[in-house]
C-alpha cells in the first residue's frame, strides 16, 4: 500500500516529444512506470518508446484510460496543461515544471480541488512508490527502496541524498512525494502528513522541508495533535542569510516566520527529532523505530 | 521584479490610483524643477530598492524648491543598503490626517492572494501583526471570482472607516487588486497610504514587486521602463544568462551543487565543520559538461573564494557530464583553487573514473566533503 | 404556499436610499412585504422609511436576519450587489435593474447556481405572492388577488395587464414571477414550471412569453412530458419584424428560431392554449379550470 | 454596438491574430493605393453595417490597381440595405485552401458564452446548422475559468484539423475569445475564417457586436473609433437620449406604451383589429409628464404617423402624469393628429379626472382602445 500512485495507476506524459518528456518517459518505463499514453498537439499517431502519442488529454484518456498525469510543459503552458489534465479528472497531476508563474499555480491547484483532485507541485520531482515500481516523476528510481516510511520534500536532490541514505542504512520507503519547491504548490506538507496517516503500511515519516513559508511549522502543529508515529526532520537552510533568495522561490525569509530556527524549534516541540546533516535522518530514524 | 516607487506609481496613475502630484528627478537642478511645478512643500526621496529607506536618511522634506534642491543633492549622493541612489522621487508633502496601511499578496497555505488592511500604517506590516494583530484586516481572494468592489469596501469597513471613506477606500483597494490581476504582481504594498486632512486618499509610497516567473507576460510594461529586471552584477548576470540560481555571501567556501535544497543543505554542513560558504550556486537538473564548467567559471570569479566545494547527488545529473565539466574547468581556467568533489548517483562510476584518471580526488559523503574543504580553506588561509 | 417567497421572507433592499429604491421600499412595506434592511454604502445609522440602513449585506444580515435581496443598484454597479447577495447566501436575489451588461449576468447567474441560491432577473418586475402579501418587487400589488394560478412573464407592465384581467375574472395568482426581459436571466422559464409543479397550492400556470430565444419552446418541450396540470400561454411580438431590436435585449429575432409563430406552436403542440391577446387568458384559463 | 469590419479588424490586429493584408480607403483613388501596397490582386469590400453584403455586390474582386479603382466607385456609390457604404476596405485576395467558420455568442439557454467552429465554412451560420448541424463544433466557456487554450486546440481538433493546424488554429479561437473577455463581446463571427494554401490561418471577414450595456466599460475604445456607437436617425438618436426604445416601423399607427412586453403586445392589438403600427415606443418605467410630451413629440416627428395610441398600464408609471403629459403635448404642439388613449393602474382615478376635464376620450382596454385607433386611421385615410 501507498499514497497517491498504487500499481493500476496509469499515467499520460505531457509534453512527451520534448527533451524532458522523452528521456523521463524512458526512465519511467524502465523503472516500471505504467505509462500509457503521452500528448503533444498536433503530433498524434507518433510513439515516444513505443508510447502512442494524442493531439489531446482527452483522446489519450479515452483510448488508453490514463488516470494520472505528469506534466513536462514549457512554464508559459503549464498551467494549461494542468487545467487540461484536472478537466478530465486525472488524479494526480504531478507538475514538474518549474518557473510556473504564481497566479497560474493558484488557479489550477483550485480548479483541482473543487474537483477532488491532487496537484503535485509545480516545480516538484514528483511521487514515487518504490514497492509498486511506479515512478511519476524524475527522480532516480534505484536510490529508493521498498519499505515503511513515508518521504516528503520541498526539495528534489536533497531528497535522493536522504533517500539513498536510509537505502544504505536498510530502510526502506512506502511513498516518496516532492511536494515542489515553490512557495504555492497543490499538496502542502499537513496534507501530505493527514495522506499518510490514512495508509496503513506507513509505519514512519520523514519530512525534508527548507527556510521559508510556514508549512512546517503548520505540520508540526498536526503531527503533535493528530500523528501518533515516529516522525524525522531536516530543515535546509539554516546558514542562509535573511532576505536572500535561494534558488526555490520558496526559500526567501521574510520576518522572523520562515527560518530554519523556527521550523526546528516547532517540529521538536512536536516531538520531531530534526537531522543536523541529512545522513543523520537514516540514524535518527533507526533510533525511533 | 521589484519595481522602483516611481516606477509602481507610473502603473497606479494609469489604473486611477491617486498619488502625490510631483515627479522624478535625477539631478538636484531637476528637483528644484519637481519642486516648483508642485508649488507645496515637498517630500525628497530616494529611488531605490531596499527597504527601511526613511531609516537611513533617504527621504527629507523642504519647504522651498531651493530647500528641495538641496535635500536631493545629499540623498543622490548616498548609497542605501550598499545601493546608489540613481534618482529622487519629489512630491508633495501631504497633509495628513491618517496613515494607512494596504497590501496585497500571495498567501502560501491557502494557496490565494490576501488582501491586508490597518487603519495604523506607517510601520512595517511585520512589526503591526507582532504588536498589534487584532488591527490587520485581511481577505483572501476567491481564485474563481476575483476581487470584487463589494469585498474592497468590506476592507474599508472592516478596517473601521465610515461614510464616503467606504467607497473611496474600497475603489482604492479594488484598483490595487486590477494592478496586481493585470501585472502578475506577488506583492504590492501602500504604506503609508495617506488619508489627508482634505479627505482624500493618496498613495504615499508603493511597493510593487511582479512574480519573476511571469515576466513572459509582460514584455511591453518591461520594455516602458528602459532597465534590465533586476539589477546585477557581472557574475549574478552570468549566472542568470545561464538559468543558474547565484548568490554571493561573506564567507569563503564556494558550494556549487545541483538543486536549491541540496546546496542549502551544503552550506549549512560547511557550517557544521567551521567554515564559512562565499557562494551558493545550484546549477538546476540535468547539468551537462559544460553547464558545470560555466559554473565553476562563475564561481572563481569572485575574489572571496578561496576554495571550491562541487556537491553532486546525481539524478537527472549524469556524473560522469560533471567529472568532464570539473576537468575542463581545471585544464581551460588552469585553477589553482583547491577544489573537493563529492559527486554519487547516476553514471557515478564512469565519472568517478574520469576523475581518477585525470588525478582529481573525489570522496563519497557529504560530510566528508564538507569537513575536508573547510580543512584546505583553513590551509590556504 | 408558494414558490421563491413566502410569509417568512426577510427582504434586505440593496440601494435603499436611492430614488427607486425609496419608492420601491415604501411600496412594498404598505402592500405588507416584511422589508427588514437596506444598505447603501456610507449610509449605515441612516432609516429609510423605518428601515434601518446598513453600509453592506454582512452587516444587514447579521443585524437583521434578512433571507433575500432586492437589488435597485444601477447597472455598472449590479453585478457587484448581486455578488454580494450570493455571497451572503440571500435567496432568491430579485435583480430590479436594467441594463446590466451580460458578462455581469453571466457572472451573478453561475455563482449564484454554485449556492444553490436563485437569482431572479436582472430587467425583472419581482415576485409577488399576494396570499402572503409579500412583494419582493416593483409591480402594482392591488392587481394581483390570491389564488391558485402561478404566472411566469418575461415582460413586466404586460404581466399586471394580464394579471389585472385574471382579477377581473376572480381568477387569483399563487406566485407571479417576473424571469425578466434580457437575453441571460437567472431563473428561466422551464425552471420557473419546474418550481410551480413541486407547488401543491398552483393549479393551473400563465406563461407570457415574447420572441427572441427559446425559452418558452422549451418550456413546451418539457410541459409536455412532466407537466399535466392547465397551462395559458400569451405571446407577445407576433407582428414585430425580423432583425429589429424592440425594447428588451432579450426581443431580437434571429433566424427562424424566436419567432412567435414558433414559439406559439411549440406550446400548442404542448398542449398549451395560446390566448392571441391579453384580455383572452383569462376566459382560456377559466375554460381551462 | 457592432463594429464595422474594418474597426473590429483593427482589434482583431491589436490582439495578433492575422487579418489579411490591406487597409481602408475613402476614395476610389485612395483604394488604388492601397492595393498598390498590397502589390497583389484585393478584394474590395463595402464598409456597412448590413449582412448580406456580398449577395448584394458588395465585395468585388481586382487583378489591379486599376481595376481596384474602378469597383471602389462602383461600390462607394452604393447603398445597401438602405445603408451608405462610406468606406472600402482593401485586402490581400487570399490564396483559399480552405473556408472555416469561427464564431462567439452568448447562449441564453445556458446562460454561458459558446464557442462555435466549423470546417465548412463561407455560409451563414444559420443555414449551416439547418443543413449539417453535425458539422458543427460548439464548446460552453467555464463561466469561472473563462475558455483555456487546451480548449481552443480542442475546438480545432474536434472540427477535424491535424498536425500544425491544432495549435495554430486554437491560439485562433483563443485570441478571439481574449477579445470577447476584453470587450464584452455579445457576438463575434470570421466567416469565412481563411486557412491558405501557404498554411497559414486569417481572418477574412471579421464581425464584432459589443454588449451596448458594456459600453460604459469601453469609453477609450470608443472614442478612438471616432463616431457614434450606432447610426441614428434624428428620431431615433432623441429616443436614445431619453433612454426610450424606438423603432420605426412601416404602418401608421404610433404605439406609445410603458414596457417593451405590452408595447409589443399593444402592436399586436392593432394588427388584429386590422391596423398597422408605425412606431414601437416604450416610454420605460416611471415615465413622468415631461417624458410622457417627449415621446409624443418623438413619434409624431415620423412623418408616417397617421395616429397615435397611447396605452399605458400604470405599475411604477403614474396615470396622473401620464395625463399631464399628454396635456403638454397637446397644448404645446398643437396636435392635429388624432390620438386615442389608454390608461389603467396607479392613480388611474386622478389621471382620468385630468383628461376628462381636458376633454380628451379615453378607454378602458386595450382592445377597445387598438380597436378605435385603426377605425381613426381609417377615417383619416
Amino acid at each position: 500500500m501507498a499514497v497517491l500512485v498504487d500499481k493500476d495507476t496509469r499515467v499520460v506524459v505531457q509534453g512527451i516529444t520534448g527533451t524532458q518528456g522523452r528521456y523521463h518517459t524512458a526512465s519511467m518505463l524502465k523503472y516500471g512506470t505504467k505509462v500509457v499514453a503521452g500528448t503533444s498537439p498536433g503530433k498524434s499517431g507518433q510513439e515516444v518508446n513505443g508510447v502512442p502519442v494524442f493531439d489531446s488529454i482527452s483522446e489519450a484518456v479515452k483510448a488508453e484510460d490514463a488516470t494520472a498525469s505528469i506534466i513536462f510543459i514549457p512554464a508559459p503552458f503549464a498551467g494549461d496543461a494542468a487545467l487540461e489534465a484536472i478537466a478530465a479528472g486525472l488524479n494526480p497531476v504531478v507538475v514538474i515544471t518549474e518557473h510556473v508563474p504564481v497566479k497560474d499555480e493558484i488557479r489550477m491547484i483550485h480548479a483541482a480541488k473543487q474537483k477532488g483532485i491532487t496537484v503535485i507541485g509545480p516545480n516538484t520531482p514528483g511521487v514515487i512508490v518504490p514497492g509498486a515500481k511506479q515512478k511519476v516523476g524524475i527522480m532516480p528510481g534505484h536510490v529508493f527502496s521498498d519499505g515503511k516510511v513515508g518521504l516528503m520534500s520541498r526539495s528534489g536532490t536533497l531528497t535522493y541524498e536522504i533517500a539513498a541514505g536510509m537505502t544504505n542504512a536498510g530502510i526502506g520507503i512506502s511513498t516518496a512525494i516532492g511536494l515542489g519547491g515553490d512557495p504555492c504548490v497543490g499538496l502542502t506538507t499537513i496534507e501530505g502528513v493527514k495522506l499518510f496517516k490514512e495508509d496503513k503500511n506507513t509505519k514512519a515519516l520523514v519530512i525534508v522541508g527548507e527556510i521559508g513559508g510556514d508549512a512546517e511549522e503548520r505540520a508540526a502543529t498536526y503531527i503533535s495533535k493528530e500523528y501518533d508515529l515516529p516522525v524525522v526532520g531536516f530543515i535546509a537552510g539554516r546558514t542562509a542569510p535573511p532576505g536572500k533568495r535561494m534558488g526555490h522561490a520558496g526559500a526567501i525569509i521574510s520576518g522572523s516566520a520562515g527560518t530554519a530556527a523556527a521550523k526546528i524549534k516547532a517540529l521538536n516541540d512536536a516531538g520531531v527529532e530534526v537531522a543536523e546533516k541529512p545522513s543523520d535522518v537514516a540514524r535518527l530514524l533507526k533510533e525511533s523505530l | 521584479m521589484k519595481l522602483f516607487e516611481h516606477e509602481a506609481k507610473d502603473i497606479f496613475r494609469a489604473f486611477n490610483l491617486p498619488t502625490p502630484p510631483g515627479g522624478l528627478a535625477k539631478t538636484p537642478k531637476e528637483a528644484r524643477e519637481r519642486a516648483v511645478e508642485v508649488g507645496k512643500p515637498v517630500a525628497v526621496k530616494a529611488m531605490v530598492l531596499a527597504g527601511k529607506r526613511g531609516k537611513a536618511g533617504g527621504v527629507k522634506f523642504a519647504d522651498t524648491p531651493q530647500e528641495a534642491e538641496k535635500r536631493a543633492e545629499e540623498i543622490l549622493k548616498m548609497r542605501i543598503n550598499d545601493l546608489p541612489v540613481s534618482a529622487v522621487l519629489v512630491e508633495e508633502k501631504l497633509n495628513v490626517e491618517q496613515e494607512i496601511y494596504a497590501g496585497i499578496t500571495v498567501d502560501r497555505n491557502e494557496r490565494k492572494y490576501v488582501v491586508i488592511g490597518s487603519a495604523s500604517g506607517g510601520m512595517s506590516i511585520e512589526e503591526l501583526a507582532e504588536k498589534s494583530p487584532e488591527k490587520i484586516v485581511k481577505m483572501y481572494v476567491d481564485p474563481n471570482l476575483g476581487f470584487q468592489p463589494y469585498e474592497a469596501r468590506q476592507m474599508a469597513i472592516s478596517m473601521g472607516f465610515k461614510g464616503k471613506a467606504i467607497s473611496q477606500l474600497g475603489s482604492f483597494f479594488q484598483k490595487l487588486w486590477n494592478i496586481v490581476e493585470a501585472y502578475d504582481v506577488e506583492l504590492t504594498e501602500i504604506n503609508p497610504l495617506i488619508l489627508t486632512k482634505e479627505g482624500k486618499f493618496f498613495a504615499a509610497d508603493a511597493r510593487l514587486n511582479i512574480d519573476d516567473n511571469s515576466l513572459f507576460r509582460h514584455k511591453a510594461m518591461i520594455e516602458k521602463l528602459k532597465r534590465e529586471p533586476v539589477e546585477q552584477n557581472d557574475r549574478e548576470r552570468m549566472a542568470t544568462e545561464h538559468d543558474m540560481a547565484y548568490v554571493e555571501l561573506d564567507g569563503n567556501i564556494a558550494c556549487i551543487c545541483n538543486g536549491a535544497g541540496l546546496t542549502m543543505a551544503t552550506l549549512d554542513a560547511v557550517s557544521v565543520y567551521g567554515g564559512e560558504a562565499s557562494t551558493f550556486l545550484d546549477l538546476g537538473g540535468g547539468a551537462d559538461a559544460e553547464r558545470v564548467e560555466k559554473g565553476i567559471e562563475i564561481a572563481l570569479m569572485y575574489p572571496k573564494v578561496k576554495a571550491i566545494l562541487v556537491n553532486i547527488m546525481g539524478g537527472i545529473t549524469r556524473c560522469d557530464e560533471v567529472a568532464k565539466g570539473i576537468l575542463a574547468a581545471r585544464d581551460e581556467g588552469e585553477i589553482t583553487t583547491p577544489m573537493v568533489i563529492r559527486m554519487v548517483g547516476t553514471n557515478e562510476e564512469e565519472g568517478q573514473e574520469i576523475l581518477k584518471e585525470a588525478g582529481i580526488p573525489f570522496l563519497k559523503t557529504m560530510e566528508e566533503a564538507a569537513s575536508k574543504v573547510v580543512e584546505l580553506v583553513k590551509e590556504v588561509a
